[in-house]
């Protein structure tokens, strides 16, 4: 436990919040289509034009190779000054260029790596199927060999983006004889190929960035394959990106902020006129001070992640409990908005904030990328090491 | 006191008549479909609602009612719940009840007989009915309503829809209702009733019936999936997590099924522990459907998220039948007031 | 849904109270040893003499063989008349009488319900084991046929009274070979025989009423093997007593007039001397009324299980449904006291409540008879259908 | 503010130290034993506790003291907590840093060096200042205690033990330790600091790290219980509701550790921030100290249950340590309190 000084720190979290202040955004971000694609992309091509493309990836591949310190630094200031997140940019940026970094042949680095720093090409994932959610080792979308190309049938799930993404990171069976973890493998599909369908799926919310991707006779030539073939699961749980538990700070920041107006709207006082506000009432204030304990415990948490990995080179499983932490909490924070407003906050506009979607989307996260009865397996199993 | 919560031939009997007609004019996928706009769907079927004499069951038959109590009519409710059913029956339901004893009889026969229909208001902020002026509610499923109904912990006003101010419609948490604001003229109302807490605890228990109705609907959707749906090899239901996730469903629909039925059984002969015990059966309703919609959504994974399952329906109107008219700070001084032992 | 109304049965509710009125003991209860003995087999004999006992049980056997209305109108009295619980009597008047009467020899009933009923033979139950605790069906005491005698070794744990009793209903593997719910025979132990001994166990609230019993070659007549030998599983198994849901009313009134109680500390005044009362505090109103609103929902959930029983020959398997309710419930309600009594709940004697005694034994309800765990694995099994 | 919340090369070096000494003198089932009267293992290893500095830890080396922080003060008590170790070590820890803030020296002096110890008080109704007299509290193990420290959110009093009144003894819920109920004499303070609000804040975290060690404790016995013990032919961690149980015990226990570690961090440069992360950082561990507590016992069964276990003894430590000084209303306060941006 101690605080680090350093005047080099210092003068790197006055440089990144000088570029914030002038270069963030100031319009709306377009909630669907190429408008959307069109705003996440420009972003991510000013930071790259600035130099803040890649901040963790390594700097001979065009990323700026930082220490985990200055990562955090910037997440931190990033989320301060109210930057948009990645949105179609996040699976390139932090997910797909580790993994060719990591795992890739030289001609798929030179040809992608260029194209999603400079925001040039937009990526989404293909893990899940409709068969194979939770349990990610029962996919069964199948790619038989044909001459020098991969036929590919079957369909994916839950994939975020798909409807503008140029590149997909597709888990796919090639060995038809395998189950489970063996005879996957770990492919670049080219999302404008021919026999690629795409369907969105309307989320409770009412957004629609989720999608169903259809595969008929889809040929992907073998090159594109990362890794080696059946090598795929390997590739697809050894590459967690390089970010190092700093992806929760924008989460973090948020969900504080999120508290923060609350407190604001059960300072207020109602219309009826009495004077009484919210707050005064002991059960709001109590249930308040709890959540309020429970954000700055989330980035004491995520701090907790970083310190460690300070120290280490692979991050642990514990990961894991950050997760777990910051999605039952965040559901909690949102439930909390919802009954603070009362009947004012079952309406979808109340004074600019639209409480009941935040409420809903809150949910996505015990259930996206592993529900939080996975979670709960995983941190008894890898980080208690209760027997399987 | 003994009391028999197995429904009676005459409960049972409304039972599957109701839940029948609304199988066939209300099936629960209607709402993945057209959102069921303006309770199109209800208002289409009105007259066969009217027909089964849902809207005079618990009136006097020299009232033109059917002459039974709030323990049948808790029983409907429970089906209306069950079917996410527009809250404009339960409203027009009290709307007859206030209007009988008003004595306001051409308005109890155009209720009875289906010919009008009324609609929830819900406050946004306290209301001083001392001050007269007007007074902006939310109406829930409410455009083109005839009456307006206005009910909290300790009185029940009935407007004219007409005589009523539309503000503006605003987009709701469930999109498969409509809110307008409406301002509503406190001085002129058709029916003010200041002591009549039967009929406001009638709501509270017609609205904890509703909710009842939702936790066990959403506890057998959740025990369907799990028995069908396949991960790891074998159906989700058998792993002890999700085991547990469904045993806590069903206790908390046991819990507000038998709450809700022992106040109603209570209320049905005016018992002085009448009013505490519906603002328990809707407190322990109210966390039983809220928390199994949740559990529900949990149980059916990215599905339960997705619009295209009817899970997330039952979050939604939880929340709007939780927030109708609700007043925890006098529905928690009913529950803790002083009781009669019930022996 | 409707009030039973019957002359018979207020006629029957008068009589009852009149009669517990005058003989209810007015003397405290002792604790511990043979005067705890003494104390409820007294009241039992007392209930005896004034035909009072067995109240579920046939008339041919010496029961009363009243209605369920009846005994759940004697229940209700018993509870609010304050009347002891069964204490060393519970495990003979309502599992080994009942057990006795469906499925022993005739030799055996007439030799032990008349002791039974008049409260002149104390009973045990010898099932779980330090090894067989959740899993009953994993117990491993031995007994091995010598001629005509079994010849009991191994122990048994959580023994309520086994240092007061006559007799144990015990289950024992009398098939070596066998495993699981077969080879165990349900037998009648002589608790004074020879090679037989009794360790206290103290439990955490400072309670000694748990044993475990030591079995050193104890010699049991083949003729105390109650059944068949080898089907002792179905016999435990089926044997659920007669009460048909009666037996949590008493459970259920002691719960509800604690929460009153609480209720009661909560309108007071505190010592200092501003006036405020708990109650006045919107988060302390909002949990009791929370409380409050359970143990009504309890009471109803008794009520429907209950009126269930009315229409119904076998009791159905909702039964684990209030069992799991309650004693999830009975340890908040007590955790709730020691809140609200703030420091003073941490010490023992409080106006002559031992509210930290009462606090730390509510967490039996969800270890004994079943955890909570295998409560809801039933419930999910045998009431919702979920595979096993 | 960047913070590396993994211990210093200090820091690591006094846990060893201090949980070498704790293991072989305050093994855990000396409670089994003899319940610990009166402290008495603790006060058998007095001098050996005040021969490691652990008594003047925090304390300028100008004072006597060792010369650390309260980070170092923390990872101690995180300790103490782990081996159930008398509050009386926490209350002479911070009886010597009101005593060098009021230049006793002596005093001082005699706590640093193991001769002279102190006991808390904990109020048991609200205490009026202003109005001086005596004012009744408990005191935790304080018999014969040569001081008693009363702390709350915003001032600390120190008494010479000789000058308050003995009215009686009390059973206690936690039978290892001992409470007497004694009168203090508020106009005879030999300490009366009002705005030595960092004391305050030290005795927060101090408990904080307390219930810190409480709840790993009980998260590694369910842990090592659940790998050995079977039921159904297999280790019942082998069962996902066991598995679900201890993984929610790891989620509270890391919360708590990371919550507890930060805001020492920021405690140890007084950052204005201090009183709120150190109230949110009680409250988070209180929490998870008693709901392990609660989980350990369910995980142990019928031997949870049982006194023949230690699992009980973290249940009631964690209602004793919960209730010391706890002031609900002042630490909402503070947390809820304005805070300045961490950046």
């Amino acid at each position: 436990m101690q605080i680090i000084q350093s005047s080099l720190n210092d003068e790197f979290r006055d440089k990144v919040r000088a570029w914030l202040h002038s270069n963030v955004p100031k319009e709306q971000r377009p909630k669907r289509g190429r408008a959307m694609r069109e705003f996440d992309t420009q972003w991510q091509r000013t930071q790259f034009e600035a130099g803040w493309a890649g901040l963790a990836w390594p700097r001979e591949y065009g990323g700026q190779g930082f220490s985990l310190i200055q990562q955090m630094i910037w997440m931190q200031e990033y989320a301060l000054a109210g930057a948009p997140a990645g949105g179609a940019m996040f699976v390139a940026t932090t997910h797909a260029g580790p993994t060719l970094i990591t795992h890739g042949t030289e001609a798929q680095k030179a040809f992608h790596l260029p194209k999603i720093l400079s925001g040039e090409s937009v990526w989404c994932q293909g893990f899940s199927e409709p068969g194979a959610g939770s349990d990610l080792a029962g996919l069964s979308t199948k790619a038989q060999i044909d001459g020098e190309y991969l036929v590919i049938n079957g369909s994916k799930i839950w994939t975020s983006y798909a409807k503008v993404a140029d590149y997909q990171e597709l888990l796919v069976r090639t060995d038809p004889q395998s189950s489970r973890h063996k005879g996957i493998s770990w492919v670049i599909c080219d999302m404008h190929a021919p026999g690629i369908s795409v369907r969105p799926i309307m989320s409770m919310s009412g957004l629609d960035t989720f999608c169903e991707v259809f595969y008929d006779d889809v040929r992907i030539p073998l090159d594109r394959v990362v890794g080696e073939l059946n090598n795929g699961w390997r590739i697809a749980m050894t590459t967690l990106g390089f970010e190092r538990g700093t992806a929760t700070i924008a989460h973090q920041i948020e969900l504080s902020r999120t508290v923060d107006a609350l407190l604001e709207i059960a300072k207020k006082a109602d219309s009826s006129g009495t004077g009484e506000t919210p707050i005064d009432d002991t059960s709001v204030a109590a249930e308040l001070a709890v959540l309020r304990a429970e954000v700055a415990t989330l980035r004491s948490m995520t701090s907790l992640t970083i310190s460690r990995n300070l120290h280490q080179d692979v991050p642990g499983p514990e990961g894991a409990i950050v997760a777990l932490f910051f999605c039952e909490l965040a559901r909690r924070v949102y439930a909390m908005a919802i009954t603070l407003l009362g009947p004012i906050g079952l309406e979808r506009d109340t004074n600019g904030r639209d409480w009941p979607l935040e409420y809903l989307e809150a949910y996505k996260w015990a259930i996206g990328g592993g529900t939080s009865e996975i979670r709960r397996n995983l941190i008894a199993e890898r980080v208690l090491g209760l027997p399987k | 006191m003994i009391i028999d919560l197995s429904p009676t031939e005459d409960q049972a009997m409304i039972r599957t008549s109701v839940a029948d007609l609304l199988d066939s004019v209300l099936p629960l996928d209607r709402l993945l479909k057209d959102h069921n706009h303006l309770a199109s769907a209800e208002l289409s079927s009105w007259s066969s609602f009217a027909d089964q004499g849902l809207f005079g069951l618990a009136i006097d038959t020299e009232s033109g009612g059917t002459g039974y109590s709030i323990a049948e009519q808790v029983v409907v409710c429970n089906e209306f719940g069950r079917h996410l059913v527009s809250p404009i029956t339960m409203a027009t339901m009290l709307a007859t009840q206030l209007a009988v004893r008003a004595g306001l009889t051409d308005v109890v026969r155009s209720l009875i007989g289906g010919d009008k229909r009324a609609a929830f208001a819900n406050p946004v902020a306290n209301i001083d009915y001392n001050a007269g002026g007007t007074a902006e509610v939310q109406v829930i499923d409410g455009t083109g309503a005839d009456y307006i109904i206005l009910i909290d912990e300790e009185r029940a006003l009935l407007f004219n829809g007409n005589a009523c101010e539309f503000l503006r419609s605003v987009p709701a948490i469930d999109e498969t209702i409509n809110i307008d604001r409406l301002g509503l003229p406190l001085d002129q109302t058709l029916v003010h009733s200041k002591d009549d807490l039967s009929t406001c605890r009638h709501h509270t228990l017609m609205l904890a019936a509703y909710l009842l109705g939702m936790a066990e609907v959403t506890r057998n959707m959740a025990v369907d999936y799990a028995r069908i749906r396949e991960q790891f090899g074998q159906p989700i239901g058998k792993f002890q997590a999700v085991k547990h996730i469904c045993a806590d469903m069903a206790v908390r629909a046991e819990a507000a099924l038998a709450q809700t039925f022992y106040a109603a059984t209570l209320a049905s002969v005016d018992h002085p522990n009448g009013d505490s015990e519906a603002a328990s059966a809707r407190l322990i309703a109210s966390r039983a459907a809220l928390d199994n919609a949740r559990a529900n959504i949990q149980v059916h994974g990215g599905m339960g998220f997705s619009a295209e399952c009817t899970a997330h329906f039952f979050l939604k109107r939880a929340h709007i039948i939780t927030a109708l008219n609700a007043a925890p700070l006098a529905a928690q001084s009913k529950i803790l007031a002083d009781l009669e032992p019930l022996s």
